[in-house]
């Protein structure tokens, strides 16, 4: 068994209402020294076998299709290691 | 490589006249260029040039649509009830007790297939402040949808995206769906069409319009900040450095926030209710540009703009890219000195970003300086209104005459019960006529507590007045084959359906909004079919005593050669004085009558059955007859008021046997039908034939009902009775048990979108 | 009787609930978030909507707010909270209810009438009904899944603390069917489905089955007077 | 400018509808070999000043209250340095 991790963020330019949010509830909890907050995904994705390169392949198609929308969205990926 | 350029102000414009501007790129014609430098005796900046680029593009300007929509105006049937009409951000329609409302239909198309969730979503927002612009409270929305094949892959990613973002910013906006359309066509794929609808609802007297007047009044932005949203590419043509790099970030897909539009709305709601704003616009298209040009041309002024005390999301956006940007949830105000504070009180109760960017002059000129210096200085109505207006060349195409020839009375037709049973059963499960639950559940159609029929009905009714229940029903239809088939009668029977579908809850039609989609202006046959579908429309409007309100058009809507069906998208806005005499379409009450209003014909040119069994499209679309639908509808609207029925469907699309089963499997009761003598079972169970209903009748009120009918000297016909067997029986023909129509109906789309 | 209905950014269903409130014969009074004065009221309803748009959890940034420290004191006092939708959401977030709302497990909004079986009657909201009572009202949202953990689960059951649960089709995906719950001393109510919107024949879906939940609390508020 | 990431999980035990689907998703486009996916919640946020112990400790605080719900949620925080 072994893990790879997909983070999908919003593109830079994009708007993101929800990390919007976020900093506007740090700043009424009182936590200042926050410039910005962005808000994306993260996929734990848990495979049977080892995550050779043929495997990270199918993982990366599927992170730039079905998990992010390349439209409005960035992804990074990478492969877990037992700490 | 990448060329900075300076600053491009009116002053540098004026001093090198020659210099190069990327006018074709910017989507002008050479002879637009030139009027612009015509205009301006110089040329223009590149703010300036982005400016009018924008705002004389087909969408912002109605360039090849406004030579035939003037005769909405010029036919518009005599109506004390237009208290505004078009041209304004939406019409307004007097419904009694102080009260008015407006309401307005737009496309989002082209944007909801790049990016379905967002594509929708936004076009929801900008509908609503469209609506909110008037003053009005925004009280519901509707979103008549067109896709590709139900199956093809291509749908299922936009569809389900498609849905989820009407929902995701309708629901989350507090708005409730009341109704809509979903319609499949191979023709709208790759160009699905995605229209809005919005009502809302104010006071007389809190009518607001989009003009900026009054010197030294401030003009204020408020709502959302701006950031690179939408610039899309414009942002080649209204960038000051022509980096790659750069402008690649500018994304063209605009992302909304619904909860920002919501405080936003309330904001506004507080603001008109304390009477602090004068003028006031909605950002929409083309964005700063669009709202200050238009605000300060409908008034008698002019404006002067510092472009650099507008907030922005994203601080590297150049002057040019701010004027063009179409961020969303941003509205304008103009605004009393004296009013100013206690209207940044308001927009700070509601955390609500709020800027003064400018005032009004006396100049009669639109000036934006950028830090000082002149980018902008045009005359507003030369942006504004007087853009190009195109005659455009249109041609009735050769292939109508084959099309028109290719009548559906040869097809194959089922005639023994098994047959028709069989029929039955496959309409009512294929995707045009099939439950559209897996959509509409998906809306929250209850949300501010005043929804009195809303999906699966024939209209949605709303109730606007607690006290008196006075209430509206809006109902949104076009048939594209049938357009298609002929275009004038076409675009009229889509207003025929509406305005049926709006009487058969028992309201009476009152005004009219349209979303006109068809392909590319530039080819002569769809200019034809958009003349002819604009000449039926108007024509009809006056016939009916309904004027067009207000409305969008939506052209270049194909692929190569291949246009969509040309697709007129009417919708009808009705007035109920009591909603609790509503008339709901399904059957309820066992032992009630059955009629069937209206006259049937062998009609089957752009039928469901025609497309359904055999994919033939061909022959002539059903006959309109306007008088018809409106005794129709007096007949009604009457029965609401007096309460002599206590269902009522109108009979469209399957003709029928599909109102029928959809009847009964409102409440799963069962009806016992039979065909009436001397037609034939097939004709009467499917042909489309228009000024149609059925009514369900207490046997109390038969005779009174009948009387009306014949004192009208309206076709009525008693076919059946309501039962509670749970079966659909139209003797010696079919019956149907309700649990195998339910499968057949509600089974469709959750099959291929669950999968 | 003064019941008041909290307005947060982006609540949506407040007029319906206020207007509920009416209808049963009650004082609705605004609450505004920002304002942690609870002006008096008897009971607060925190209803339903899309507080600061769901962003970040659904009903988790309304928690923070300045009222609620209000309205956890109160209701940690004995007054009567009902959260409908976004307002349960936002009773887990601030803890005064076990469990959490996660999105639905077909991941989509829904919205339906829906068949409840009210399972506790002993509640100030719930005391118009008769135990086992099947009730309809709408039920309309994207976060409605109610999750905790076995143990929660299983006290929450022992104790009689599920007031409500889905009947026949479960919408959403909620653990054990469960529609609503209640705090063990059953003046702080929470469900998903919305009693506020089946209050009028007209509109609606034309059941008049929610409107229960406000006379019950006038009932239980005239109850805590008397004694 | 520094940036903290805090990553939020569902608790292992806690149903994790989005990441089913998207198990289902992969195995409909064939790519097998996955075990399991979990769908979390990253955030981004860029701090004002340096990520010092004082601010860290402030994010942290906001991780477990405002971030993450302790009834059915995890998260794991790091200071993000310069590639
Ligand atoms: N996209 C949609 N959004 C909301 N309601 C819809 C949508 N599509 C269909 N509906 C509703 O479903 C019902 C059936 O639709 P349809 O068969 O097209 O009605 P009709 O034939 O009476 O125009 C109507 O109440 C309609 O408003
Ligand atoms: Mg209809």
């Amino acid at each position: 068994m072994s893990r790879v991790v997909v983070d999908v963020m919003l593109k830079p330019e994009i708007l993101d209402p929800q990390g919007k949010a976020v900093h506007g509830a740090f700043d009424r909890l009182g936590f200042d020294g926050v410039a910005s907050v962005r808000q994306g995904k993260r996929f734990e994705i848990e495979l049977t076998g080892d995550a050779g390169p043929e495997a990270v392949a199918e993982i990366e198609r599927a992170a730039s299709t079905l998990l992010s929308n390349p439209v409005i969205e960035d992804y990074t990926l990478h492969v877990e290691t037992e700490a | 490589m990448t060329t900075h350029r300076e600053l491009d102000t009116t002053d540098a414009a004026a001093k090198t006249p020659d210099q190069a501007q990327p006018w074709d790129e910017l989507g002008l014609k050479e002879h637009e260029y030139t009027r612009i430098r015509d205009i301006l005796g110089r040329r223009p900046t590149n703010s300036e040039l982005a400016m009018y680029s924008v705002m004389w593009s087909e969408h912002c300007s109605y360039k090849s649509s406004k030579a035939h929509l003037r005769q909405f105006g010029q036919k518009a049937p005599a109506s004390d009830a237009l208290l505004v009409g078009m041209g304004e951000n939406a019409g307004v329609v007097d419904i009694g007790n102080g009260l008015a409302v407006t309401f307005k239909v737009e496309s989002h198309n082209h944007p909801s297939y790049v990016e379905p969730y967002q594509g929708a979503a936004t076009g929801v927002g900008g509908i609503v402040r469209d609506i909110l612009a008037m003053g009005a409270r925004p009280v519901a929305v509707m979103d008549p949808l067109r896709f590709g094949p139900m199956d093809a892959d291509d749908t299922k990613r936009v569809l389900p995206g498609v849905v989820a973002g009407v929902g995701g910013y309708g629901n989350c906006l507090g708005l409730p769906n009341i109704g809509g359309e979903v319609v499949f066509d191979p023709s709208y794929a790759a160009n699905p069409l995605v229209n809005a609808l919005c009502v809302g609802v104010m006071r007389h007297e809190d009518i607001h319009l989009a003009s900026a007047s009054g010197v030294g009044n401030k003009v204020v932005l408020f709502g959302a900040r701006t950031g690179g949203d939408g610039i899309g590419g414009a942002s080649i043509l209204a960038s000051e450095s022509f980096d790659d790099s750069k402008s690649s970030k500018r994304p063209s897909v605009q992302v909304g926030d619904p909860f920002m539009e919501k405080v936003l709305i309330e904001c506004c709601l507080e603001l008109f209710e304390r009477r602090l704003v004068d003028g006031i616009q909605d950002l929409g298209a083309a964005g700063i540009s669009c709202a200050t040009s238009e605000l300060a041309s409908n008034g008698d002024g002019g404006m002067h703009v510092d472009l650099e005390t507008v907030l922005l999301r994203d601080p590297t956006l150049t002057p040019g890219e701010i004027l063009m940007s179409e961020s969303q949830e941003r509205m304008m105000g103009v605004v009393t000195p004296e009013n100013l504070d206690a209207f940044l009180a308001v927009t700070g109760k509601w955390d609500v970003e709020t800027a003064v960017i400018g005032e009004v002059t006396g100049t009669g000129r639109l000036v934006i300086d950028w830090h000082g210096e002149t980018i902008v200085d045009v005359d507003p109505r030369t942006v504004a209104h007087e853009g190009p207006v195109y005659e455009r060349p249109y041609a009735r195409p050769a292939w109508q005459d084959e099309l028109q020839a290719a009548s559906p009375s040869a097809l194959p037709r089922p005639s023994t019960g098994a047959e028709l049973r069989d029929t039955l059963l496959r309409m009512l499960a294929s995707p045009n006529l099939a439950s559209k639950a897996w959509v509409t559940d998906q809306y929250d159609r209850y949300v501010l507590g005043n929804t009195v029929l809303a999906q699966p009905e024939d209209a949605g009714v709303l109730r606007l007045d607690e006290s008196s229940g006075l209430g509206v029903a809006v109902s949104t239809d076009g048939n594209g084959r049938y357009t298609k088939l002929d275009p004038y009668t076409g675009a009229q029977l889509a207003l025929a359906e509406a305005y049926r579908n709006v009487a058969t809850t028992g309201a009476r039609p009152l005004a009219v909004t349209d979303c006109l989609n068809f392909g590319s202006p530039e080819d002569p046959a769809v200019m034809w079919q958009f003349a002819e579908a604009v000449r039926g429309l108007a024509d009809a409007c006056q016939v009916l005593g309904t004027p067009v309100t207000g409305g969008n058009v939506s052209l270049y809507n194909q692929t190569g050669e291949a246009a969509i069906l040309p697709t007129p998208v009417v919708g009808v806005l009705g007035v109920l004085d009591d909603v609790g005499r509503r008339i709901p379409q399904g059957f309820r009450e066992p032992g009630q009558v059955i009629y069937l209003l209206g006259e049937t014909g062998d009609e089957f040119g752009g039928s469901e059955w025609a497309w359904v069994t055999h994919g033939h499209l061909g022959g002539m679309p059903p006959s309109v007859d306007l008088d018809a639908e409106r005794e129709l509808a007096e007949i009604l609207v009457n029965a609401s008021r007096d309460g002599l029925v206590d269902a009522a469907h109108d009979v469209s699309d399957g003709g029928v046997a599909q109102a029928l089963a959809e009847a009964v499997l409102r409440h799963g009761t069962g009806a016992r039908v039979w065909v009436p003598d001397g037609v034939d079972p097939f004709v009467f169970l499917f042909s489309e034939s228009q000024a149609r209903a059925i009514v369900s009748v207490p046997r109390s009120e038969e005779v009174r009902f009948t009387d009306m009918c014949t004192a009208r000297r309206f076709g009525h016909q008693r076919i059946g009775v309501v039962d509670d067997g749970g079966v659909l029986d139209v003797q010696n023909v079919l019956a149907v048990g309700v649990d195998e129509l339910r499968n057949a109906h509600e089974s469709t789309l959750p099959a291929v979108f669950d999968a | 009787m003064r019941i008041g209905v909290v307005t947060f950014p982006g609540s949506l269903d407040d007029r319906d609930a206020a207007r509920a409130v009416r209808l049963a014969g009650g004082d609705a009074v605004e609450l505004w978030h920002a304002d942690a004065d609870l002006h008096g009221v008897d009971a607060v309803v925190l209803p339903g909507g899309f507080s600061y748009g769901d962003y970040l959890r659904a009903g988790a940034i309304a928690g923070m707010a300045p009222v609620m420290r209000a309205v956890v004191d109160a209701a940690r006092g004995g007054m009567p909270v009902l959260g409908i939708c976004n307002g349960f959401q936002v009773l887990c977030e601030t803890h005064l209810l076990p469990g959490a709302m996660i999105r639905n497990d077909r991941l989509r909004f829904v919205c339906r009438d829906q068949p409840l079986r009210v399972e506790n009657a002993d509640t100030a909201w719930t005391s118009a009904y008769e135990p086992g009572e099947r009730i309809v009202v709408p039920l309309k949202n994207i976060d409605g899944c109610y999750v905790a953990d076995e143990r929660t689960l299983d006290q929450l059951e022992g104790e009689g603390r599920v007031a409500f649960r889905y009947d026949g089709h479960n919408p959403n995906g909620s653990l054990r069917d469960i529609a609503g719950v209640t705090n063990a001393a059953g003046n702080v109510v929470g469900l998903m489905p919305h009693p506020e919107h089946a209050v009028e024949p007209t509109v609606g879906p034309g059941s008049t089955d929610g409107l229960g939940f406000f006379t019950s609390v006038l009932e239980t508020i005239e109850g805590m007077a008397r004694a």
